[in-house]
C-alpha cells in the first residue's frame, strides 16, 4: 500500500452513516475509494452539489458536472444541485460533517496552512478557508514531509488558512490529535516507531503511554 | 411517480440488508420530542406552505410556553394561529401579526410577547443563522423604531442596521414533496421561509404532500437537500 | 368613479411597459384593473412569486398560492417562484421599480407611516420597511383625510415606515410630490380646486403656477 | 419543448401587435456595449457555467483593462483564460487562480492585480450587493490574511470580519434554458455563482444552451426572474 493509499484509508475510517462529508483536491479525493462497507455518505463538491460520485464511464461525462478540481463526476440518485451561496451557507453553517483537506503546514497550535507560498505560488484558498473555518470537524490529510522537511511544525511560516485548530491530523507515519495542550500522538503507521514520527515532526508531540498501531 | 431504480433501493440498504438512516417518524413520535418552552421556526406565509399536521399535533399535546419565530400568525384559530388560540405561545417573533385578532388581543393585554421585523429582515436573520453568518448590515430600518438598541454602520457612506443572526430548537416546515432522503421541494408561494429555517435550527422537521422514492425529485428542483433534515412526518394511514 | 377607483387608476398611469411592481394590500391592489392597454408590467408578491394576475375563477384557486394578503391568486406564462430571501432580495436590491402603498400618514419630509397605531393598533410592518427603503421609486395610494383629519401632516405623528422620502403621493384630491423644497401639488382630481386641497392638508404646499387636472 | 399556448403568444404582443419587450440582441451588438475598463462578472466554476460565446466574443472585438470578478481563471487558454492571455485583464477578483499557468505568471511578473477572495466569502459578498446589504459579517479569514484592513466586529462573543457587497457594471452569466421573457435555469454544477451574479450588476446579459417559449420553464424551476435580466443572446444560425 503506497502511502497516499495508507492515509486516505485511515481517513476513510473516521466516517460515519450518514454524514455529509467534502474532500479537497487531491490526496483526499482518494478517501472515497475506502469508505467502510455499509456506511452510506453523502459527498459535496463546494461547486454546487451534494451526492456526487465518480464517474461509472467516461463516456458518461456531463458538461455540466464536475467536482471542485475540475474532474466530471456522476451524482447519486437524491443528489441536488444548488447555488454558490447555498454551497458555502452549508459549510459555513455548521452542515459539514467533516472536510478533509491537503496541508503544506500544521504547527503547533494545530493551525493548518495550505494555500500559499508567497512570492512563488499563489493559487488563492479557493474554499478551503471556509471549510476549515465552517465544518464541525477537520481532518488534515497529508504526507508527513516535504523533500525531507517536516509539515509538522512549530508555528506556520506560511499563511494560515484559519485560526481554527483542526481536529485530525493523518499522514503515512501517524495520526495526531491537536489538542488545547498540544499535538497529542495517537496511532503509528504500521512498521513505523514513536521515535520515527518525532524525528520526522518539527513540533514537540505529546506521548500518551499507549500509542497503537494505525489500522486500515 | 417516477420508473423504479434498481440502484436507489440498493442504497437504502446498509449492508446488512436493513434500510437504515430512514428519517421518517410518526406525527405523535416527532412531536413528543419538543419540550415546553422550546423556541420553534415555522414555515409558512397566513398558513400556506405551513406545516398544519405538526400545528396540529403541538396543540393536541398541549405544549406550552413556546417561543415561535414566524411570518405572521396567519388567522385566528387556523394554522399558527391554533397555537395562539390554545395559549400555547409565550413570545412570537414575526413581521406581521394584523390578520390575528387573537394575537391582536393577547398582544394589546400584554399576555403575550410580540418582536416584530421588518420581513426582508426577518428572511436575512433567518438565512444568517442556518449559513453561519454572524449578521447582516440592512438599510431597513434605519430611522424607525427598528433601530432601537442596534449598531449602526455606516459602509459607503449609507447608514445600515446590524441585525444578527435567528436559530431555534426545532423548525417545522412543509414542503410539497419529500423523498426518502429528505430531499424537498416546494410549491409556488408555499415556499416562502420554509427553505430558510431549513438551516436554521438544532433539529429539523419535515411535513410533506407526497413522499416519494429517491431520484423522483431531479437534483435541479430540490431546494433542501435531504442531510438538512433530520425527520420527515409519515404519512397515516386514511381512516375515511 | 368612487375614490378607490380615481386613486388606483390614477396611480396605474405611472406604470410602463416591463416595470416590476409590488403593490400593497388594499387600495394599492385596484391598481392593477386599471393598467393602460399595451402595457405589460410584472406583479411580485412578496410571500414568493413573479407574475401574479387575478384569479380567473374562484374554482381554479390552488392551496399553494396565494397574493401577500392571503387572497388566492393566479399566475401568467412565465411566472417564477422563489423564497422569502430571494423576494426581500429582490426589493432592497434595487429590483423592484415600483411599489405601491397604502399610508397612514405622510409628513412635510415626504416621510411614510403606515405599520402600527401605538397602544391601538400593532399589525407589524410586514414588508412595508422593506418596499420603502428598497423600491426604486415610491408611490403612496391612501385617501386624503381619515374621518375628516389630514393624514398629510407636518410631521409624522405615527412611528415611521422608513426615514425615506417617497417619491409620489396619490389621493383623491391630489397628486404630490415630495421634493427636497416640500410637498409640491403637482395635479388637483377633477372637480377638486387648489383651496380645497390646501384646506384638507395639514402640511404646506408648493404651489406650481400651474397644476393642471388629474387625467384618468 | 412544450405545448403552445395561446395566452402566452397574446401577452407576447402589445396592443399594437407588435413583439415587445424583446431581451434577444445579437452577440456581436451586445457586447459592443462594453467599455474597455469596465468590470464583469463572470459566472462559471472551472469554465462549467461559463458564458463561452460572450467570452469569446470580447476577446475577438479586442476588449482591454477589464476588471473580472469570477471565481476561477480557468485553465490557460479555456473560458475566463482566453482573457488572461489576450491580456484583456488589468484586475482579476476570484477565489482561486491556479489552475491557469498564464494567470500565474502574469501575477508573479506583476502584469495583472489579483485580488483574493475566499470562495464563501465572494459568494455572500456578490450576493449582498444583489439584494442590497451593506454588508456581511462572516468569520471566515478571521486571523489571516484576509482580515488586512477589515473592521472585526464582535457578535455574541465571536469574531467576524465584515466584508463589503460587490457589484458590477455587467454580469455575463451563462443558462441551462431561457424563455422569451429572460427567465433562466441552470444545470447541475453550471449554476455556481450565475444566479448570484445575475442580481449584482448594472446590466445583466445571458447566454442559454436552449432558449424555449414562455411556460416550458414551470415557475418553481425559474432560478433567475426574467425581470433581472436585460439582455439574452440570440442563437446563431448553424453554418455546418
Amino acid at each position: 500500500m503506497d502511502e497516499k493509499t495508507l492515509i486516505a484509508a485511515r481517513v476513510a475510517r473516521e466516517m460515519t452513516d450518514g454524514m455529509l462529508v467534502n474532500l479537497g483536491i487531491g490526496l483526499p479525493t482518494l478517501v472515497a475509494r475506502h469508505l467502510p462497507k455499509g456506511i452510506d455518505v453523502s459527498f459535496q463538491s463546494e461547486n454546487g452539489l451534494i451526492g456526487m460520485e465518480s464517474l461509472p464511464e467516461a463516456g458518461l461525462a456531463d458538461d455540466d458536472l464536475i467536482d471542485a478540481g475540475g474532474t466530471p463526476i456522476g451524482a447519486v440518485a437524491g443528489a441536488s444541485a444548488f447555488d454558490s451561496a447555498m454551497s458555502f451557507g452549508l459549510i459555513r453553517g455548521g452542515h459539514m460533517d467533516v472536510t478533509v483537506l491537503g496541508g503544506l503546514e500544521v504547527d503547533a497550535a494545530g493551525r493548518l496552512a495550505n494555500w500559499m507560498v508567497p512570492g512563488k505560488m499563489v493559487p488563492g484558498m479557493g474554499g478551503a478557508m471556509d471549510l476549515v473555518t465552517g465544518a464541525r470537524r477537520v481532518i488534515v490529510a497529508m504526507t508527513h514531509t516535504a523533500k525531507g522537511a517536516p509539515k509538522i511544525v512549530a508555528q506556520c511560516s506560511l499563511p494560515l488558512t484559519s485560526e481554527r485548530r483542526v481536529d485530525l491530523i493523518v499522514t503515512e507515519l501517524a495520526v495526531i490529535v491537536p489538542t488545547e495542550a498540544g499535538l497529542e500522538l495517537r496511532e503509528t503507521a504500521p512498521g513505523v516507531s514513536i521515535a520515527d514520527v518525532i524525528a520526522a515532526t518539527g513540533a514537540t508531540l505529546i506521548i500518551p503511554a499507549v500509542v497503537p498501531t494505525m489500522v486500515i | 411517480m417516477c420508473g423504479f431504480s434498481f440502484r436507489t433501493a440498493e442504497r437504502a440498504k446498509n449492508s446488512n440488508g436493513n434500510v437504515h438512516m430512514s428519517k421518517v417518524i410518526r406525527l405523535a413520535d416527532v412531536v413528543e420530542t419538543i419540550p415546553d418552552g422550546a423556541t420553534l421556526m415555522i414555515g409558512g406565509f397566513l398558513a400556506v406552505g405551513a406545516p398544519l399536521r405538526l400545528i396540529g399535533e403541538l396543540v393536541r399535546q398541549g405544549r406550552k410556553d413556546l417561543t415561535i419565530i414566524v411570518n405572521d400568525t396567519n388567522r385566528a384559530g387556523l394554522g399558527v394561529g391554533r397555537l395562539i388560540a390554545a395559549r400555547a405561545v409565550r413570545k412570537v417573533v414575526a413581521s406581521h401579526v394584523g390578520t390575528n385578532a387573537d394575537t391582536q388581543r393577547q398582544l394589546l393585554a400584554g399576555e403575550i410577547e410580540v418582536e416584530l421585523v421588518p420581513q426582508g429582515t426577518l428572511a436575512e436573520r433567518i438565512r444568517a443563522g442556518g449559513v453561519g453568518l454572524g449578521g447582516i448590515l440592512t438599510p431597513t430600518g434605519v430611522g424607525t423604531l427598528v433601530e432601537d438598541g442596534k449598531p449602526v454602520i455606516e459602509v459607503g457612506g449609507r447608514r445600515f442596521l446590524l441585525e444578527t443572526p435567528l436559530r431555534a430548537d426545532f423548525a417545522l416546515i412543509a414542503a410539497k414533496h419529500a423523498d426518502h432522503k429528505g430531499n424537498l421541494d416546494y410549491a409556488l408561494t408555499a415556499r416562502n421561509f420554509n427553505p430558510l429555517m431549513a438551516m436554521a435550527a438544532d433539529t429539523v422537521i419535515a411535513e410533506a404532500q407526497d413522499i416519494v422514492p429517491v431520484g423522483c425529485i431531479p437534483p435541479d428542483q430540490i431546494v433542501t437537500p435531504g442531510v438538512l433534515v433530520d425527520h420527515l412526518v409519515a404519512k397515516e394511514q386514511s381512516h375515511g
